[in-house]
């Protein structure tokens, strides 16, 4: 799917300090985790649609194949749901299969192989039955990706009892999550952004893992907490400087993990600021940020000193032209208004309210 | 009107098959059938007591496949089936009591009473495991056979599927997968002609299984499903292949139930089908006709027919005394194994 | 599937009066309404798996087909994903299906179809083609129906932009919705409650339609608001009525359509009330009670006098033994326990918050 | 390594179709396919410019399927088809203007900027829809047939899918369901070997799709898919048959896709399949074999070619003018049509 690989290039990142370590990209972090679990353990294998082709699943599956062989790095028909249980029956019996997608929209093709079986067994057969699986996919974003390859998920999955899932938003989460998303025993749902495939950061060496289900505090600040996940951290992280430059300090918490979702340093901050904004790369109805603000309400009530706000995607489909995309993405500026009404309504408790 | 005719050649389809085969074994096959009979017929005698307040898809009347299938596979090899999972579980071998306590829904029912009777599961025995989805086992069961491929086990895997399941597109997807890959599996496929009371007519046009089975490329044969040693026969080819690595089997088995899709009693007179059709089937019924032959052959008379039905009315009226006796779970149960550790 | 017939039969409900109309069950009602659907417009037809055998779909499909033919009601091969769309592809080309399945797990095989075709055809082509179908399912609970035969995938849906989803709960707005729902120019989901089928009722005769869109206040109070949809208001009702007996007079706010959600009736009784238990048939996590908890803590902060609180099912699958089943539903009492907490949590602001 | 042989009879195989067949007609095949080969051409020339912000598909190399087969289809027939829509649009008489506007992202695009390159769409010329997700299409056609057949209305669906879309088992299913209700469509599958950048052969065992196609019971024929004459012919049959009320049919066509499966230029050179293999196909490029034919039948020449470049160049100038001109949307388009009235 290179048709993006112009618009993903022409993004423009902060350069990570050299001093401060090694610099890889997202793409060469995530090779080099699923390196690492291959080497690490046997039972691990990759298999996606493409994975072994000269694109590479946006070349994080580079090289896979030659170094393992095409017994445990290899392409699969174009047949999502059957894959997904290929996968599933494989974990359930002594493999660590890492399925790979190109865009989470393939995803919901299995996705009665998923909710209803890979996240299940378990469970229904009384402990019996462990199903350590990775389903791994890049959510799109712009140049005419529209409506049928764009689509976040997460907040379609966030229900699903038995399901872990991750949304790295740095290099070296990515490479950490995805370790500890192979090592883990359950069905773990690690969805990347498109957007984030060409950022640079400090990614250490060898072998460690980033733990799921423990968020990270990004920018401690006092008046406000951004909280989300994924490439919705980077905007973020912009909107935090825009209010900076206005006297109101962002805390940002990323969550890394959004299923088990890390409740306590959503609340831990809340309890400092009062005020929090909920910011996904999906649609804020009945996803991620509906869950994070009726937390809010449910257990952090107390501290709260505004309305709840969220940032994500309106209840309508991606558009596919450009001129649309821009209105239809929120960027860093829209995450800083939404952050700049909830300190004023101290001021106006009748406003937005 | 008998949409579906029974086209098998009765009692006079065994001799091929039995032909060296030594008495232990085809008595051993009579005693297996007879006993999934009794315990099917005593779980539907009980039914309406609502002890077993779970689902149940009877296999009275589809005996010999299961039977004949797992009396061609080792405790290594794993069996994978659909709903319709009693006649698998106890021809694998099953434990008879875990199977009741899970249908009585005990906490040491064999899946602690989480699964229920469309979950049965003993993986000391190789019944891996189990879908109430239709289709839902049938891409596990490949990737189950991915895993015995790729660390090379002596192992080939079996799931059982119902005739509609063939329209399941995930079905054709995985005889796709497994003939691409040449797999050791064989999909065994009870084409009893009806998918709850939908007859085939309704869901396909006028085709054999097997031959829509055949065109993803891997051998396909059509077997009469009430002859046990037809279903034992072409489960040891199949696996042959399989374990010689020469991947993936289809075995299409015409059967028929004698009673409801789920539940107890036959539900022919709603009128879906016709009891003639039923009635022409049941005198195929697969555990009489094997019994009428081993009679015939010499090798069983009524003494010994008597005896094994005493012995297998004791064993089932223990089980389900001790179901009743099982301890029920109770909350910290429902908490366990949403997440494996 | 009859296995669970024993179960529903055996639930009582009370007898309307038959003083103040027709009583007709549940079953019956969406009976009818297919009748007078099937009447009034030449391009409605049924499909669904069974909905022509003896059973009819728990009855609802009773004597259509010989009423209207096998061109118009007739069984489906087991082919959801594909069924589903050959109902958006009739839709798109002048007809109206009603796709009948026995339970909403079935409708996860054909998420691709649904979430990624039917729901944004009409976005994506700029409003040229039209996808007025019904998905119709029954949710089950109980007698063993476990993990995949008793999903409520109402969240899992709520986010899918173009989608409507409808969830009565009685046999007047069953038969009501439905026909509003086959009249729709978009997908709707009916989800109806198995627990409902036997559920007796005033059901005007011929043809009337309840907008989608809006709830209904089924019950005045002041102290507490109880919102929701389907057999969550059965619970509602029996909770208010365990609350009314210690002086405390819930509200109960029956949302019949849960997207488009209808703001308006959540946001006016909680102004009255301040304070909101949301209640629904399937898992709290990232759904119906999470969107609702948002909704009250981003548009009806200002009003809330406690934290918000949601009763439906933990993030666990369904078990199917008795005996869990009746720890893992909630009951009456739990909702009006919630109620409750909330209510005295005035008293003791740094309470349960 | 060729892995894939072109099979056909080249040139030689246009005489055997064109037989009886009026000069004008077999001029407007190559007028259409000429004009699809040098629009492709055109955007593939702009593309790295950037004003078309969406994905592409090129059809170089497969014109002889689209053109052939739409013109066995009349207006009213309704035509379906995949992310690879340029050709199909174009065949079935799309507006080239409404296409290039799409491209370009403006608010008269034919889907008004919202569906780009991969949902192109004329209702007023039966192109009825378009899926990005690969089998995606193929069941809502299948819903469009049984529109018509339930409407009565003398109309054929055809649908357009790639090799690997028979791997998707909604294809199965979609087969199955048209060969039950004998539906009035036509499957027509473009095998050109890969998806993407995956060979057949990693996807599927060794075997021809269309006797596949055939085992869900419909006539499924093999073509060479880049002799446009064969193309119309076999559609032609497919559509007599469904109209005739005797059901679907599965047309396989092998063509080769000259260019990378997405973007301009071709990627051969990565090394997924061999330059080689790209140029065997190129020496039996559609729309010069049948240039080449037409010219030795003596109903084309250089002069008359030459004529016809330079009018397909003009609208094609034209066309991209109109398009680059064109408005934006605003941001009040975006809310509309969430939902239908
Ligand atoms: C995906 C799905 N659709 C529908 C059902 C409801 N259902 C349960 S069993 C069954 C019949 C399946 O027929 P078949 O595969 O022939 O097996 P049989 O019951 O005849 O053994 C159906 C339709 C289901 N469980 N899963
Ligand atoms: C369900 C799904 N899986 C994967 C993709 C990514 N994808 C886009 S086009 C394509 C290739 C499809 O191959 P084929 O059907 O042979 O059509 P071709 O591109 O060769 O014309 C793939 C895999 C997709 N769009 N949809
Ligand atoms: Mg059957
Ligand atoms: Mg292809």
């Amino acid at each position: 799917m290179p048709w993006d690989e112009g618009l993903v290039a022409s993004l423009v990142y902060d350069r990570p300090d050299p001093s401060e370590g090694r610099i890889l990209s997202y793409v060469q972090a995530i090779n080099e985790a699923l390196v690492l679990a291959l080497e690490h353990d046997p039972s691990v294998f990759v298999m996606g649609q493409g994975v072994d082709d000269p694109s590479a699943m946006f070349g994080t599956t580079r090289g896979l194949q030659q170094r393992f062989g095409p017994a445990r790095v290899f392409d699969t028909p174009l047949s999502e749901e059957s894959m997904m249980g290929v996968a599933a029956g494989a974990a359930m019996n002594g493999m660590r299969p890492v399925y790979m997608h190109n865009r989470p929209d393939f995803v919901l093709l299995a996705a009665n192989q998923l909710i209803t079986h890979a996240s299940k067994v378990h469970f229904m057969d009384n402990g019996q039955t462990t199903v350590p699986m990775v389903v791994w996919a890049a959510i799109g974003r712009g140049w005419g990706s529209g409506a049928q390859h764009s689509q976040s998920i997460q907040g379609i999955l966030l229900g699903v009892p038995g399901l872990k899932i991750v949304m790295p938003s740095t290099p070296h989460d990515a490479k950490g999550l995805l370790l500890s998303a192979i090592l883990d025993n359950n069905p773990v749902c690690v969805f990347e952004h498109r957007w984030l495939m060409r950022k640079d950061g400090i990614v250490p060496e060898g072998f460690y893992r980033v733990p799921l289900g423990r968020g990270i505090c990004r920018r401690t600040g006092r008046d406000v907490t951004i909280v989300g996940a994924s490439h919705a951290i980077e905007l973020g992280m912009q909107a935090a400087l825009l209010l900076a430059a206005e006297g109101i300090e962002a805390e940002v918490i990323d969550l890394r993990t959004i299923k088990p979702l890390d409740e306590g340093i959503i609340l831990e901050s809340l309890k400092k600021t009062g005020r929090i904004v909920a910011v996904d790369t999906a649609w804020m109805k009945g996803g991620v940020c509906a869950e994070i603000g009726c937390l809010a309400a449910e257990k952090g009530y107390a501290d709260l000193k505004a309305p709840v706000a969220r940032v994500g995607l309106p209840d309508i489909p991606a558009p596919a032209g450009y001129t649309l995309e821009q209105i239809y993405y929120p960027d860093a500026a829209r995450i800083a208004s939404a952050a700049r009404a909830l300190v004023r309504w101290d001021a106006a408790p009748a406003g937005p309210g | 009107m008998i949409r579906y005719h029974y086209t098998g050649d009765g009692i006079g389809g065994f001799g091929r098959f039995a032909a060296g085969q030594p008495p232990a074994f085809l008595l051993g096959l009579h005693r297996s059938m007879l006993r999934i009979r009794r315990i099917e017929e005593e779980i539907e005698r009980r039914y309406h007591e609502d002890q077993m307040k779970t689902p149940i898809h009877l296999v009275i009347g589809q005996e010999a496949t299961s039977v004949g299938c797992c009396a061609a596979l080792g405790d290594t090899d794993l069996l994978y089936s659909s709903h319709r999972t009693h006649g698998t579980y106890l021809a694998k071998g099953g434990d008879l009591k875990a199977m009741l306590c899970e249908l009585h829904c005990r906490a040491n029912g064999c899946a602690g009473s989480r699964g229920g009777s469309m979950h049965l599961i003993d993986k000391g025995v190789g019944l891996a495991g189990t879908s109430a989805v239709v289709g839902g086992a049938v891409p596990i069961a490949t990737g189950a056979a991915l895993a015995a491929w790729m660390k090379q086990e002596d192992r080939v895997i079996v799931v059982f599927l119902g005739d509609a399941t063939t329209e399941e597109g995930v079905t054709s997807e995985s005889l796709n997968f497994a003939a691409l890959k040449r797999l050791p599996i064989v999909f065994f496929c009870e084409n009893n002609f009806y998918s709850v009371q939908s007859p085939l007519e309704t869901r396909q046009p006028p085709r054999e299984l097997h031959k829509w089975a055949a065109a993803h490329e891997m051998p396909a044969v059509l077997i009469d499903g009430v002859n046990v040693l037809a279903a034992f026969e072409a489960t040891r080819t199949a696996v042959a292949r399989a374990k010689a690595g020469e991947g993936p089997s289809f075995i299409e088995a015409r059967v028929y139930r004698f009673r409801a899709h789920a539940g107890a009693g036959d539900d022919s007179r709603t009128g879906y089908r016709d009891e003639a059709e039923r009635q022409q089937w049941e005198r195929v019924c697969p555990v009489r006709l094997f019994e009428a032959y081993l009679v015939e052959a010499g090798l069983l008379n009524a003494t010994a027919i008597d005896a094994l039905e005493h012995e297998i009315a004791e064993e089932i009226a223990d089980a389900f005394a001790y179901a009743l006796e099982s301890p029920n779970p109770t909350e910290a149960d429902l908490y366990r194994h949403v997440y494996a550790e």
